[in-house]
């Protein structure tokens, strides 16, 4: 998956092509605005990630377009016909429209729950922004790589490092580098390799504790065999060894080394958590009904963690952040600037935060690591609203 | 100061509940009113989301934060003939009115039940909070109640809720809901997620807690032929309102409403096959935007256009027995049509 | 021999009295606050030949209890004598030391040939490095030791002079055991050697016997920081103007804020540029010293293009160093000016001025490196970046010290430089242990790591990284630098490692000087690393907590900040550094 | 005893704790520390293989630091440093580490490579109370705090407390440990000068005599300050944000408005019936985190030159000390594993559902 592409011209094109067909069914329904609405979209986000975030965007934008319009006619509640009556048999493209349409209902839901809680709200905003800094802020900021000895050196100053100023917002770095333009262009690989590392981490602790949990007995005892020889081997030596040994070119296999040493911690709370919640009524309803593992878990017992195992994610993801700046350090992924966890490190390093014209160097990461997490947890007070109906309704 | 006649002990006037949702207010009980008498038993009938549960948590004021009673009272006759607002009650009042006088059981037995602690936990919890610090009183009550609800006591009472069948811990619930003695017992669905066996056996229960102590119910149950057996009082609730209220043989064998009658042919009895069954089609209104005029009239197959445009008015049509229906008539032809094919509608 | 035992006698009384005397003694009022990551006990001990003794626990301050017999000038290129009187050579079979009569242990005993023998002793069964130079040591009287010499050099004298002299009360027993071991004639692996070995290491004395100044117990190791006493017997009681020196406990990042508050007197941590910058701002007083080496860069030679000495000479030329210098350690850092080998200071003292001017000093010049480059067939494809005579880009990986930040930076910046001139370079940090192990496997292309040495002998610093980091150095299998030692120079065939051992053979430094120069001028010719930056010290000096430090150009600060010859401990046991206001 | 009910409660329910706590115990099997000691053995063997394979060892290190300081070339240094270890980095590794195994069960950690003749026990002896004191105050102070601050914020979700902390608790959990640390000591000591940062670090004042005077538990007390708060900021807001996540699934559920029904106290419903419940989850993070107190806080520990385990550890690893490193290692392993056990009897304890030995499906 390329997903170190930017926003370019060819992305705007590929965009606006994709925008065309919400905006051609929001005419033809007689949708304007969704229409219009579906066509930035698709522009916004085909410039944003080219093919990637187009197509994908076609089919949400169509979707909730379609939602406004339509109406299940067939809908055995909705009609007054009897049960021999409905027709069951529908065609492919009914069926299409018809999932469509409830997609596009469940995105106009969860976004309404998005901006109807403000603090949940305050994190999307939040995450825009970072999404918006680092696909589309290389457009605005130039990559300042080179050093600039002679002329960003100070009168009688024995470092590059330079404290925030007008013309460099965020100030210089140890090679009198903007470290603006480095914040800019320096997260994406971070949060991308680390989202991916606290996804994973996530998706393997809930599948593994939950078998653990419900299956029991042999592969129960082998997991947590698994589990605690992971938390109790020692881990630097073991990614020192590690480093010597492989490096890695693909992030996303960094992102699953730091998944495969970060699970069992969840994974203990998630079986732990299903052992108890196996005796409920509806998780016994469901055994009872042979509804089979997966449903169980997707069903029954992951909504009633969701907010836990969000909240363990986000950790994960703050966790695999700082491990990478770490990895990058024993020389598991290539040195490359610029990288927010460079940053990191060389900023401690350099001795950055004893220094004030110094500090901006290590604080600035620091700080958009912590702002980053911060939106996430706000975030997840909208994502509650979506997948917590209780919480919907009050206490 | 508000009277009540010498016989009620709870009397809901004209209470409206709404929740605060995310499109605007919902309308979840709309201007509900009726009376419960001393040992009265009342059953609240009607489809999921009708606002039975809420009108029973809004009685003991126990609805979500996003819930608020917006107009009405809710009066109750304490056993020293005091007739109390419950609406005007602090906190701290509350606490004391609730378990002592109005109990409530809830519908999913084991989830009413703190997994983390033992039942006996739960028992002194309660009688704590109303100042009943005597332990060991409190504890041959209990054991007392238990062999009354015919559960083997000292292993129940020391038992973990996830220790006990589903049978086993919804009478543990009722002999709880009637440890402090109250006047009123809610019973929100006590016998859904029971086998049949279970069920019979709860009701047995119920019924010689309720001779031998002389508590008044309120029984909310979808299950006509539960209601039937255990009823004195049916009341039909439709879209958060009482459609139809009357004596148990009243709503059953001559029903007036349009509603009431589609519940009762959906009730399979041993008589009919299940091919016979007929259910009522479409699915409860959304209570924000509630239709004009009946709120049944789009379900309604009786329907005319007057339904649609006007609310019908609740009116005695039999001694003690009201309806909200301009079809009454017709509905009570079909009902009677209905009681002669089946000896016994809600029979078992 | 009579005068001798006379002599004994008198000391032996002396001796005796001399503790009275010492107590009369006043300790001089004022701390010195130094910093050091020492050892706590149970690691920490007073076994100065083991490690977590005072030898290895307590860096600089070490000399400051244990005396050596003499001091390293290295502006004079001289000694000062310390615990020993005089010394000679006695023609190239052996060294002769005369100790000084009136020097004391902190008991009041004098310190003896015995102790230097015995000292000696035990250091043989722990296979020090001084036997590669000495063969016997023996006593000539009690205050003169004959050290015969194995292999006659001025390093060997070099070593002996600065070795630390320990105190037989302490070590008698196990000095007798080692004699009595080599007289036996045993193995050097035999099993006695090797248990004699073990239980020297695992000695643990009760009291260290201080022929410096300062003495400490255990009881004075703190968790936070550690206290040395002032003793009246040694020859420096007198001179020394600090009572108590105080050694807070810490690593760089831990001792910075202590730094910065004004509560060290002087820290040798090694701080990074910024640091050295909040210092200054504070008002500390920065002390830069040589190192005698500093970065360079290191080059596989069994890798194409880089095998060939242009593309080296051309990278020494695209190579800003005085970027690369100020870059890597601010001002504690010079660039490299004559690219010989030695430090520079070392070349003009040992090269006359003709044979200076006539080394390459590589300047800054991409457009000479350009048309070097171009003269071997290489070419510059459409983006400008460089192609080899094969049509391949010039590219590699460069490997550097993940922890280190000043070779991290240093080769951070020459990436920068030589993707800037047009070679394709990516950066990759690795842990330093890992990267060791990686340049002697050969298994690197360019990577960073010291020219020179910290010795100030031509030998040792034309040796750095030859000797450590090439195949002539290394055991079977490691290839290292792999830069071949053996090779055809200026049409004359040239055994480079023994042209080197011929820069420090013998005991006259007019013979070795040609052979110095040749090899300067070979190390400049074909660049076998190519040095970057020379380091200095960049070690804070807090002026109200101790006064008297001589100005910026005194030759003393030449002495460099290594824990042996320091310019601190010359300066405080002399008596020249005094307490400050704030030390009182 | 009629007039203390209250007391009485909590008597019988402590006596309820300690006999499911005894129960889920007996529960335990000599499969349970079986498998336990199985782990254990198998993390021992792996790490002692493992950090021998890290690059460089004690010898070439301790050379290394000789050629900095002493001004000796590299061979010299290096010979000089064969020496003075009891290390053959020639011999085989089977045969080291059958030697270790024979040691080990006579309950020897053998001797610290790099300070010969220092029993590595002694070592680890001299360095584990004070962090197992630090950490573990720290841990339990976050805990606490983390569980009453996580529930209020779920109870009043969405209230300025909830915004508030989470603000706070996001940002604090998002910067690394050492750089609270670091800025602690910056602001605090060197601009404000609130803190003397001279003698306000270290373990304890090494003026006074060791032993149980009120002075030196004082000192001890106050010396530890920094470290556990520092310890604290870090790891608090992740408890907070866990416990909240954790509450509010907990305050829909059934049996909390139930017991709201029954007429019982605010504080009883939010402390045994929603708090015991929404710790369950968070036991489990608790007792893996026990599990590493030992390990300690090695930034934290470096920087407040308050020298623990952690520190220890890491100059082990530094100087490739096997021998030193290899203990340390043991007891985490050991304490790790305890730790899980610990966990499962104490979520047994907190959950019968889940008890030990308990019902299996």
């Amino acid at each position: 998956m390329d997903l170190q592409s930017v926003a370019s011209p060819t992305g705007f094109v590929i965009g606006a092509l994709c925008g065309l067909v919400p905006l051609i069914i929001g005419i033809r329904r007689r949708t304007f605005g969704p229409g219009l609405l579906g066509f930035l979209a698709c522009l916004f986000s085909g410039f944003a990630c080219n093919v990637l975030g187009g197509l994908p965007m076609i089919v949400l934008a169509v979707a909730v377009v379609i939602s406004y319009t339509y109406t299940d006619r067939d809908d055995p509640f909705l009609s007054r016909a009897t049960i021999e009556e409905v027709d069951f048999e529908e065609t492919f493209g009914a069926m299409i429209t018809r999932r469509l349409a409830t997609l596009g209902r469940s995105i106009r839901v969860g976004l309404r729950a998005l901006v109807r809680n403000k603090a949940g709200f305050l994190g999307f905003l939040g995450l825009a922004f970072f999404f918006m800094l680092t696909i589309f802020g290389p457009m605005v900021i130039p990559y300042d790589g080179e050093p600039h000895y002679y002329d960003r050196r100070q009168e009688g100053a024995i470092t590059l490092f330079q404290g925030p100023s007008a013309e460099f917002p965020l100030g210089l770095d140890w090679q009198g580098r903007d470290i603006l333009s480095h914040i800019v262009h320096g997260g994406r690989a971070l949060i991308v390799t680390a989202v991916e590392a606290g996804v994973l981490t996530s998706v393997i602790a809930v599948i593994l504790g939950a078998i653990a949990a419900l299956v029991g007995g042999l592969p129960d005892r082998l997991m947590n065999a698994v589990a605690n020889f992971i938390l109790t081997i020692p881990q630097f030596p073991l990614l020192v060894v590690l480093a010597g040994l492989i490096s890695f070119k693909d992030r996303f296999f960094l992102a699953l080394l730091l998944a495969v040493l970060d699970w069992p911690t969840l994974m203990r709370a998630v079986r732990a958590q299903v052992l108890s919640l196996r005796e409920r009524d509806y998780v016994e309803a469901a055994y009872a009904l042979d509804l089979g593992l997966p449903h169980i878990v997707l069903r029954e017992v992951l909504p009633q963690m969701i907010s836990y195992i969000v909240i363990s994610t986000i950790f994960s993801i703050r966790g695999a952040m700082y491990a990478i700046v770490g990895l990058v350090f024993l020389g598991m992924v290539p040195f490359t600037e610029p990288d927010w966890g460079v940053m990191i490190f060389m900023g401690r390093s350099q001795g950055a935060l004893f220094s004030a014209s110094a500090a901006s160097m290590l604080l600035s990461p620091v700080l958009a690591v912590a702002l980053f997490q911060l939106s996430l947890v706000l975030f997840t007070r909208s994502l509650e609203e979506v997948f917590n109906p209780r919480l919907r309704a009050g206490l | 100061m508000d009277t009540l006649p010498k016989d009620v002990v709870l009397s809901v006037q004209d209470i409206s509940i709404s929740y605060l949702a995310h499109r605007g207010r919902t309308q979840a009980v709309n201007r509900v009113s009726f009376d419960l008498r001393k040992g009265e038993t009342l059953a609240l009938i009607g489809e999921s989301g009708c606002g039975k549960s809420t009108l029973s948590l809004g009685i003991i004021r126990l609805l979500p934060k996003t819930g608020q009673i917006d107009q009405g009272k809710i009066l109750y006759a304490s056993r020293g003939g005091e007739v109390i607002n419950l609406l005007d009650l602090n906190n701290r009042q509350l606490r004391d009115f609730r378990w002592a006088e109005c109990a409530m059981v809830f519908q999913a037995a084991l989830n009413s039940l703190n997994p983390v602690i033992r039942v006996r936990d739960m028992v002194y919890d309660t009688a704590r909070a109303h100042g009943r610090t005597d332990r060991e009183a409190t504890r041959k009550r209990m054991l007392e109640l238990f062999r009354r609800v015919r559960l083997d006591p000292d292993r129940v009472f020391n038992a973990y809720p996830h220790e006990l069948s589903g049978g086993m811990r919804q009478r543990v619930l009722l002999a709880m809901g009637v440890l402090l003695d109250p006047q009123v017992v809610i019973l929100d669905e006590p016998t859904t997620a029971v086998d049949i066996l279970t069920q019979r056996t709860i009701l047995e229960v119920l019924k010689e807690l309720r001779e031998s102590m002389g508590f008044s119910i309120v029984f909310i149950s979808h299950d006509l032929s539960i209601a039937a057996e255990m009823a004195d009082t049916v009341a039909t609730m439709y879209a958060g309102e009482i459609v139809e209220i009357g004596p148990v043989n009243e709503v059953f064998y001559r029903a007036r409403h349009a509603y009431t009658f589609g519940l009762l042919e959906a009730v399979p009895t041993l008589s009919s096959g299940a091919q016979d069954l007929i259910s009522i089609p479409g699915s409860p209104p959304d209570l924000i935007e509630p239709p004009t005029g009946c709120k049944f009239h789009p379900r309604c197959p009786l329907a005319t256009p007057r339904c649609a445009r006007e609310v019908p008015p609740l009116v005695e049509e039999a001694p003690g027995h009201k309806v909200a229906c301009f079809e009454s008539a017709q509905v009570l032809a079909q009902s009677q049509r209905l009681a002669e094919s089946q000896h016994s509608p809600a029979g078992l | 021999m009579r005068k001798v035992t006379l002599l004994v006698l008198v000391a032996l009384l002396l001796g005796s009295v001399a503790p009275v005397l010492g107590q009369t003694g006043e300790a001089p009022a004022g701390t010195f606050y130094g910093a050091w990551p020492y050892f706590l006990p149970p690691d920490g001990h007073l076994n100065s030949f083991s490690t977590g003794g005072p030898a290895s626990s307590l860096g600089l301050y070490y000399r400051w209890v244990e005396l050596p017999m003499a001091y390293y000038l290295a502006a004079e290129a001289d000694y000062e004598p310390w615990l020993a009187e005089s010394w000679e050579f006695e023609g190239e079979e052996a060294f002769v030391v005369h100790l000084r009569q009136d020097a004391l242990w902190s008991d009041g005993s004098p310190i003896t040939a015995d102790d230097l023998i015995g000292t000696y002793a035990i250091g043989r069964i722990l296979k020090w490095s001084d036997f590669n130079y000495v063969g016997e040591v023996e006593k000539v009287d009690d205050f003169t030791v004959r050290f015969t010499l194995a292999n006659p050099s001025l390093l060997a004298r070099h070593i002996i002079l600065r070795t630390t002299i320990r105190n037989m009360t302490v070590y008698g027993d196990l000095a007798q055991k080692a004699l009595d071991l080599y007289a036996s004639g045993a193995a050097i692996d035999s099993e006695a050697w090797l248990a004699l070995q073990t239980e020297i290491k695992e000695f643990r004395p009760e009291q260290v016997i201080a022929s410096g100044p300062f003495i400490y117990t255990l009881d004075d190791v703190g968790d936070s920081f550690m206290s040395l006493h002032w003793q009246p017997n040694s020859i420096f009681s007198e001179s020394v103007q600090f009572g108590t020196v105080q050694i807070w406990y810490g690593e760089t990042e831990a001792v910075t804020p202590l730094v910065l508050d004004g509560k060290v007197t002087y820290a040798t941590h090694g701080f990074p540029p910024a640091t050295d910058q909040a210092m200054q701002d504070a008002g500390l007083r920065i002390i830069r010293g040589p190192y005698n080496y500093g970065a360079a860069v290191y080059i596989n030679h069994d890798v194409y293009p880089w095998s060939r000495p242009e593309v080296r000479q051309a990278m020494a030329m695209v190579i800003d160093r005085a970027e690369s210098a100020f870059l890597t350690k601010g001002l504690s850092a010079l660039p490299v000016q004559y690219m010989g080998g030695m430090s520079d200071g070392l070349i003009q003292l040992w090269l006359s001025e003709d044979e200076v001017a006539a080394l390459n000093t590589y300047a800054y010049d991409p457009a000479a490196a350009e048309a070097l480059l171009l003269g071997i067939g290489f070419t510059r494809n459409a983006e400008g970046k460089w192609l080899d005579d094969n049509g391949d880009p010039v590219a590699a990986e460069y490997t550097f010290q993940a922890e280190w930040a000043d070779y991290g930076a240093a080769a951070q910046n020459a990436v920068e430089q030589l993707n800037a001139f047009g070679f394709d370079i990516t950066g990759r940090a690795v842990q330093w242990q890992q990267l060791d192990e990686d340049i002697k496997a050969g298994n690197f292309t360019l990577s960073v790591r010291s020219w020179g040495a910290s010795s100030p002998f031509p030998t040792d610093q034309l040796n750095g990284p030859l000797r450590s980091w090439n195949y002539t150095g290394l055991t079977e299998g490691q290839t290292g630098l792999n830069f071949p030692m053996e090779f055809e120079w200026n049409g004359e065939q040239i055994d480079f490692t023994a042209l080197i051992a011929a820069t420090g053979a013998g005991l006259d430094r007019e013979v070795q000087q040609p052979f110095v120069a040749k090899a300067v001028a070979i190390f400049n010719d074909l660049l076998p690393v190519i040095p970057l930056s020379e380091a200095l010290t960049n070690n804070p000096l807090n002026e109200n907590l101790a006064s008297g430090a001589p100005a910026d150009d005194d030759p003393i600060w030449r002495n460099g900040g290594g824990s042996a010859d320091n310019y601190i401990t010359y300066l405080a046991l002399k008596g020249i550094l005094t307490p400050g206001p704030d030390a009182m | 005893m009629e007039a203390r009910p209250d007391i009485q409660v909590v008597d019988s329910q402590s006596a309820a704790l300690w006999k499911t706590l005894r129960r889920a115990l007996t529960g335990f099997t000599a499969r349970t520390l079986l498998q336990g000691a199985i782990t254990i053995w198998a993390v021992m063997t792996f790490t002692f293989i493992l950090i021998r394979q890290m690059p460089s060892n004690p010898v070439q290190i301790e050379a290394e630091r000789i050629v900095r300081e002493e001004q000796l070339s590299y061979d010299e240094a290096y010979s000089r440093a064969a020496a003075l270890f009891d290390f053959n980095p020639d011999q085989p590794i089977i045969e080291q580490y059958v030697e270790y195994l024979g040691r080990l069960v006579r309950l020897d950690l053998g001797q610290s490579i790099t300070s010969a003749g220092t029993p590595v026990l002694d070592q680890i002896l001299q360095y584990l109370p004070w962090t197992v004191f630090s950490v573990g105050l720290g841990l339990l102070i976050s805990f606490t705090i983390g569980i009453f601050v996580g529930m209020a914020m779920a109870y009043w979700r969405g209230g300025i407390l909830d915004n508030v902390v989470t603000a706070i608790a996001s940002i604090l959990f998002g910067i690394p440990n050492y750089i609270i640390a670091l800025l602690i000591i910056l602001i605090l000591g060197v601009q404000l000068g609130l803190i003397d940062i001279a003698n306000a670090l270290g373990r304890v004042d090494p003026t006074l005599e060791p032993g149980f005077t009120p002075e030196y538990i004082l000192s001890i007390l106050q010396h530890a300050l920094l470290p556990v708060f520092t310890y604290v900021a870090a790891t608090v807001g992740g408890w907070i944000l866990t416990m909240k996540s954790s509450t509010i699934a907990t305050l829909g559920e059934e049996y909390v408005t139930a017991a709201h029904a029954r007429g019982l106290s605010q504080w009883r419903v939010l402390t045994a019936y929603v708090g015991r419940n929404a710790m369950l989850p968070l036991v489990t993070r608790l007792a893996i985190s026990i599990g590493f107190v030992v390990g300690g806080s090695v930034i934290i520990e470096d920087i407040y030159r308050y020298r623990g385990l952690g520190k220890f550890l890491v100059t082990a690893i530094v100087a490739r000390d096997y021998t030193s490193m290899q203990g340390v290692f043991l007891v985490i392993a050991i304490s790790v594993v305890f730790a899980n056990i610990l966990a499962d009897v104490l979520y047994g304890a907190l959950d019968p559902r889940v008890r030990v030995g308990g019902k299996e499906r």
